[in-house]
């Protein structure tokens, strides 16, 4: 097990990633510019978590680790998620 | 993975020579044994401060007015004690003990995946400990908060704060550290062949346990930073002078201080969850069940925490969730307490000293968490709630519940940890006092609970007066029993009768090994094979 | 026979990449901490936080997002190098990752030291005076979130510079490449919070 | 049913004793019934009569037969406790609204006309509205006797509503812990029925009672009602705030935004220190414990009290 073989990513990965991270950032400074209202917030937070999405699964290996690791992963924010949800049961009804 | 090594394995980790001499050869050990005796006797030491307060609150209640010490030293008292109880004693006690002596051994490992980050952890616990003293001695006057830290009273108190807040955020640090190292320990250094329906279930429950101090214990680290910060700068999060939202903090502090009683009691149970099948010689009942109900409770009760606020103003909407939330993560330990019992069902059993205390656990948690059920509806615990009641239903659970399974646990493992056997007439006597002594101290305040006398009172009305007198009787016998205890354990881990590697006839991995264990654990690691399990009599 | 304590270092590439896992959890879960605050008082106080938000720069904001997302970039790909065993680009890398470091960190201060000369500062008596309610609580936040965050830059900056030790000296190698890898994951969890705070804070306005 | 040893006298008494009967009622036969089951165990399979365990791994149906009950009666329980709780939430319109004053540490009532007391006068058979408000920490109300709690949060003002339903003297406590004086937190509730409120309600002569011979002799009485004394003492020690011996006249250290400054303790000084005791602090003091009784104190009583500080050398 000690030499499992390890993915070696290409750089043109990265840099393909980097360039679409930007270009997320650019559309979401875009597009929180004009007035959406509530929705301001709502296409800011789709923008971030594309963004998240990306790093995690490219530059976090994500996509090349065991399953159990993505799990975990995902286990970690839907206990988060779900935390703030219950929270907001409180303010939200307030 | 596992190369060999230069460690002779007829040398137990009591006797082992290694670079260091003395006290050094303990606080420079990197051994995982040598680790969880560090903890115990410095959690011995504080935990002994702990019950001085405790009985000095006792002795303060026996009567109406002032007996012993002003309100201010009262209030700082049970501030001192629940900070020391909680962050300090239960919970890191149980995995930070017997976590760390025997996870590796049960799982037939040599160590803990990191080892230095182990004795790292513990140098943590130790700064924190020490911070938390030198806020209570130095400075203008001990913390006074209780051991929530209820904003907007923690940062209004012009008492040593600081502290005691830091203090108890690097005890945090500590039990996160300690729980990403029985994470990975798990993930990766069980023994071939033990697949994890073969891991046996004290390891399970520090699994459950290490995942709910990774993921709430930072929680409340923030949030108590933040309330140094409100201290120090004024920033206003909870501060409603400043726009901030004083129940905010409280659902950010029950955020982590919920998930963390099922960390208490988590190992508490698995513990108990060895004990029963040794001494009823009989495959633990419904195996897969426990499991489960273990990462149920890890789970669920992490979307609790609210029923600590039903009458803090929270939404009706919230206050029915939490309610119905919380009447839930109650079925997965009743499963656990209908398995537990089924193993006895005609088993053979031998009634020592570990399985007394063993079944008088499950009596005393079944009245704990019953109690629980009590606080968790919503009407009732309206009424009890922040009453005698609340206090009787923790010390029951915390106390009852991870105290009896401590002392079952070290009686249990005893012989393994010091290669000798306690004196079973002493421990037994000093069983039955302390059980005793125990119904007599807590169940009073059932009675005062639910005759409306409030908690972290100083002073009480006249009726409240007969059942004060008794509980604070109970204490004293307690304590006689816990001396009892514990002088028996010091004494027979001197001097007592050489114990074999397998006294019980257990049938877990640490029962293979000699007692003490050698530095290394195993020889060679032993490898599961098709029919070998945790519980095959 | 000299009995000299010898646990074998095992090493355990796996086992270290969970501990760093497990260790980015927690760190998500400290800012967890902040984010529900954070969410719980743009809840109550709209207003008052578009308000404040008008105050932050967005240019600033958004540049330092692209050097943050940049040198999350090099890091990944310096363990690409070290992986190919291009020790010289490995080192290179790295080296641009922490100058891109320490560029946030400049542009932070400066940033900070602009509202402090507008009296913004927690516990400021101009906030007490010229400020909403909500709008205190706003500027609470943001400076601790993003000091905090500032914070793990320089954690994250520290560690990188022992992987750079440890690329140099040859002890971190493609075989032992887990030190470079777990700073790498540090590194990516900074901007992935970051990912986060620069919309709430500099966006929503 | 007496299970609760405190008195029964509002409407919500039978919803919440319900379920405490109900859930107290399940929660013992569990307890006793699982506690002889073990006991029989351990006493039927002791090693001396059953040398040989059998060994029994598990039992899918008792596995499900024990999660399914036992969640049945928590749903059970849950909507007891639930239906006893509902009402406590929606105050009828009618109510008659009284507002809650609490501070450290005593709770001052305020009725719609102006009436100030510190023990709670309510009429009988009649929703009764409390408003309650904080001006410092958080504090809770607790009347055992009508099953009603709710704490007082500063900044987030709530209300407690019940029907009194039977004449009589109770405790009301203070269940937040606030700080130092938290166990003396506590006040009385007097029930009367209606009319007897009626002229309580309307009889004004009572506020001026007890003829007082001189004004220090009236600021002591004043101060004491008010609860100054739970902060302040008169022999020279410090409590929560600086002593009142040996004030009047002389020099203090107070800190202003940072910078320490020493004024002399006249009467300007003791005005402002009770109207607006932040924007200075008494060194060795905090900001924020004393909280402002602007509006709670008429210019004569201010004067009264300081007459008494006066007397205290
Ligand atoms: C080890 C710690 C521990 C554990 C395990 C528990 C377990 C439980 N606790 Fe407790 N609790 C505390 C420690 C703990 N608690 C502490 C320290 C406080 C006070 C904090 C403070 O304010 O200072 C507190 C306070 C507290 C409150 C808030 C009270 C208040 O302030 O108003 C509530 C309310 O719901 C509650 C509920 C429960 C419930 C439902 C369980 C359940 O998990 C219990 C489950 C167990 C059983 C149900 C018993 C076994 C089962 C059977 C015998 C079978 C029959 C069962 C059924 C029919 C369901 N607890
Ligand atoms: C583990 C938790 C724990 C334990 C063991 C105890 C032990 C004791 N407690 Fe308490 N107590 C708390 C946790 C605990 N307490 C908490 C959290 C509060 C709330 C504080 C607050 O309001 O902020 C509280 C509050 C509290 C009050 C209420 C104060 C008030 O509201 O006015 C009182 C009153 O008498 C009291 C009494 C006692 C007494 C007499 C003892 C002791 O004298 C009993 C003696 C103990 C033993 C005989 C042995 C038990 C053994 C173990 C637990 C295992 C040991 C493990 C290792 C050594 C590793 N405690
Ligand atoms: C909750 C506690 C509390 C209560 C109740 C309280 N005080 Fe104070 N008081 C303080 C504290 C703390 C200080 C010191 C800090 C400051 O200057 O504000 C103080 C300061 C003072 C001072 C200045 C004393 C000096 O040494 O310079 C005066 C005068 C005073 N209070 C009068 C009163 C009066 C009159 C009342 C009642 C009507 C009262 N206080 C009620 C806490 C309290
Ligand atoms: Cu007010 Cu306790
Ligand atoms: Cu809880």
């Amino acid at each position: 097990m000690q030499h499992e073989k390890t993915h070696i990513v290409p750089y043109r990965t990265y840099l393909i990633i980097l360039v679409a991270l930007l270009i997320f950032t650019l559309l979401s400074v875009k597009i929180t510019a004009i007035e959406l209202g509530g929705l301001t917030v709502a296409a800011a937070l789709i923008f971030a978590s594309l963004k998240s999405y990306l790093v995690l699964t490219y530059f976090m290996h994500l996509k090349f680790d065991k399953i159990y690791i993505r799990i975990m992963v995902g286990f970690v924010f839907a206990v988060f998620l779900a935390v703030i949800i219950i929270t907001f049961l409180d303010y939200y009804f307030r | 993975m596992q190369a060999s090594s230069h460690i002779p394995h007829d040398v137990s980790y009591l006797d082992y020579k290694g670079k260091h001499k003395g006290l050094l050869a303990w606080i420079l050990s990197t051994d995982h044994k040598r680790i969880a005796l560090l903890y115990m006797f410095s959690m011995m030491t504080l935990f002994l401060v702990g019950v001085l307060l405790g009985l000095a609150m006792k002795l303060e209640l026996i009567a109406p007015g002032k007996t012993i010490m002003g309100a201010q030293d009262y209030n700082a008292v049970f501030t001192v004690h629940g900070v020391i109880m909680i962050f300090m004693i239960v919970v890191p006690g149980l995995p930070a003990v017997f976590g760390n002596f025997l996870l590796p051994i049960m799982i037939g490992a040599k160590d803990v995946a990191f080892p230095k980050l182990n004795l790292f952890s513990w140098y943590v616990y130790i700064a924190g400990a020490i911070l938390v003293i030198i806020s209570v001695l130095f400075g203008d006057g001990s913390p006074d908060t209780g051991w929530t830290f209820y904003a907007p009273y923690s940062f209004k108190t012009g008492t040593n704060m600081l502290p005691a807040i830091f203090g108890a955020f690097v005890l945090g640090f500590s039990s996160i550290l300690t729980g990403l190292n029985f994470i990975v320990t798990i993930h990766r250094l069980r023994a071939p062949g033990m697949s994890w329906t073969k891991m046996p279930l004290f390891p399970w429950t520090i699994y459950g346990t290490a995942w709910i101090q990774l993921l709430a214990t930072p929680v409340v680290g923030i949030t108590l930073v933040l309330v140094s910060l409100e201290r120090i700068f004024g920033i206003g999060v909870f501060d409603p002078a400043l726009g901030g939202d004083p129940i905010l903090y409280q659902h950010l502090f029950w955020i982590y201080s919920h998930p963390a009683v099922y960390i208490m009691i988590l190992p508490a149970m698995g513990a108990i969850s060895e004990v029963i099948p040794t001494f009823s010689q009989k495959h633990i009942f419904g195996y897969k069940a426990i499991v489960a109900s273990t990462l149920a409770i890890a789970f669920v009760g992490y979307f609790v925490w609210g029923h600590h606020m039903f009458t803090s103003g929270m939404s009706g909407t919230a206050q029915y969730t939490f309610s119905i939330l919380t009447f839930l993560v109650a079925i997965p330990s009743a499963i656990k307490v209908f398995n537990w019992i089924s193993t006895m069902y005609k088993g053979s059993i031998s009634l020592e000293t570990p399985f007394y205390w063993a079944a008088s656990f499950i009596f005393v948690f079944m009245i704990g968490g019953l109690s629980g059920l009590v606080l968790g509806a919503l009407a009732t615990d309206v009424y009890v709630h922040d009453t005698a009641f609340v206090v009787a239903h923790f010390h029951f659970i915390v106390f009852g519940g991870v105290g009896f399974a401590f002392f079952a646990a070290i009686h249990y493992w005893f012989p393994k940890m010091f290669g000798r056997m306690y004196d079973t007439t002493w421990a037994n006597v000093g069983w039955i006092v302390f059980f005793i002594g125990f119904l007599a101290l807590y169940s009073p305040m059932f009675y005062l609970g639910l005759q409306g006398m409030p908690r972290r009172y100083y002073d009480y009305l006249e009726q409240f007066h007969a059942a004060n007198i008794l509980s604070t009787l109970g204490s004293w016998v307690m304590t006689f029993g816990l001396a009892i205890v514990l002088i028996n354990l010091f004494r027979s881990a001197k001097s007592g009768p050489i114990a074999g590697a397998n006294p019980w006839n257990g049938k877990t991995l640490e029962w293979t090994v000699p007692s003490p264990p050698p530095v290394e654990n195993f020889e060679e690691i032993p490898v599961y094979g098709e029919k070998d399990g945790p519980y095959e009599y | 026979m000299s009995q000299v304590i010898h646990h074998d270092e095992h090493y355990d590439a796996e086992g270290s990449k969970i501990g760093m896992w497990l260790f980015i959890f927690t760190e998500l879960l400290l800012f967890g901490g902040l984010f529900i605050i954070y969410s719980v008082y743009r809840f109550s106080n709209q207003d008052a936080f578009h308000l404040a938000a008008e105050e932050l720069n967005r240019t600033v904001g958004t540049i330092n997002t692209i050097i943050l997302l940049v040198s999350s970039m090099t890091i990944a790909m310096s363990t690409s190098a070290l992986q190919k065993k291009q020790k010289k680009t490995t080192l290179a890398l790295l080296g641009v990752t922490l100058l891109l470091g320490l560029v946030f960190l400049v542009n932070k201060y400066f940033e900070w030291g602009t509202k402090f000369e507008h009296g913004i500062f927690p516990g400021s008596q101009y906030m007490l005076d010229h400020l909403s309610q909500g709008e205190i609580l706003f500027f609470g936040l943001y400076f601790v979130m993003t000091g905090l965050h500032a914070l793990h830059i320089i954690v994250g900056m520290v560690v990188i510079g022992f992987a750079y030790a440890g690329v140099r000296s040859g002890r971190v190698n493609a075989d032992r490449a887990a030190l470079l890898e777990n700073s790498g994951l540090y590194w990516h969890l900074v901007d992935l919070i970051w990912i986060f705070l620069f919309p709430l804070f500099y966006l929503i306005h | 049913m007496y299970i609760l040893a405190t008195p029964q006298a509002s409407n919500f008494v039978s919803g919440v004793d319900r379920a405490f009967l109900l859930i107290l009622g399940i929660c013992f036969v569990f307890l006793i019934g699982l506690t002889l089951t073990m006991i029989w165990f351990i006493y039927r399979y002791n090693r001396k009569r059953h040398p040989q365990a059998v060994q029994i791994k598990g039992s899918n149906t008792l596995e499900i037969v024990w999660t399914v009950i036992p969640t049945i009666l928590v749903l059970v329980m849950f909507y007891f406790g639930w239906a006893g709780w509902k009402p406590m939430k929606t105050a009828p319109e009618d109510s008659f609204e009284i507002d809650v004053i609490a501070r450290m540490w005593n709770f001052t009532f305020e009725y719609e006309n102006g009436k100030k007391t510190d023990t709670l006068f309510i009429p009988m058979d009649r929703p009764v509205k409390l408003n309650l408000k904080s001006l410092d920490v958080i504090h809770s109300v607790y009347i055992p006797a009508f099953r009603v709690k709710e704490d007082v949060v500063p900044g987030n003002d709530k209300f407690m509503w019940f029907i009194p339903e039977k004449e009589g003297i109770y405790e009301l406590f203070c269940t937040e812990y606030c700080g130092l004086q938290h166990a003396y937190m506590y006040n009385w509730v007097k029930t009367m029925p209606q009319d007897e409120f009626n002229k309580w309600y309307t009889d004004t002569t009572v506020r001026a009672a007890a003829p007082v011979d001189s004004p220090a002799a009236a600021g002591k009485r004043i101060m004491t009602n008010i609860g100054c004394f739970a902060c302040h003492t008169i022999d020279g020690n410090k409590l929560v705030g600086p002593t009142f011996k040996g004030l009047y006249g002389h020099e203090v250290v107070l800190k202003v935004g940072g910078e320490t400054k020493t004024v002399v303790a006249d009467e300007e000084y003791i005005i402002k220190s009770i109207l607006d005791p932040n924007s200075e602090i008494v060194e060795g003091y905090n900001k924020g414990l004393m909280q402002s009784y602007q509006g709670q104190l008429s210019d004569t009583e201010i004067d009264q009290i300081i007459e008494y500080l006066k007397t205290l050398k």
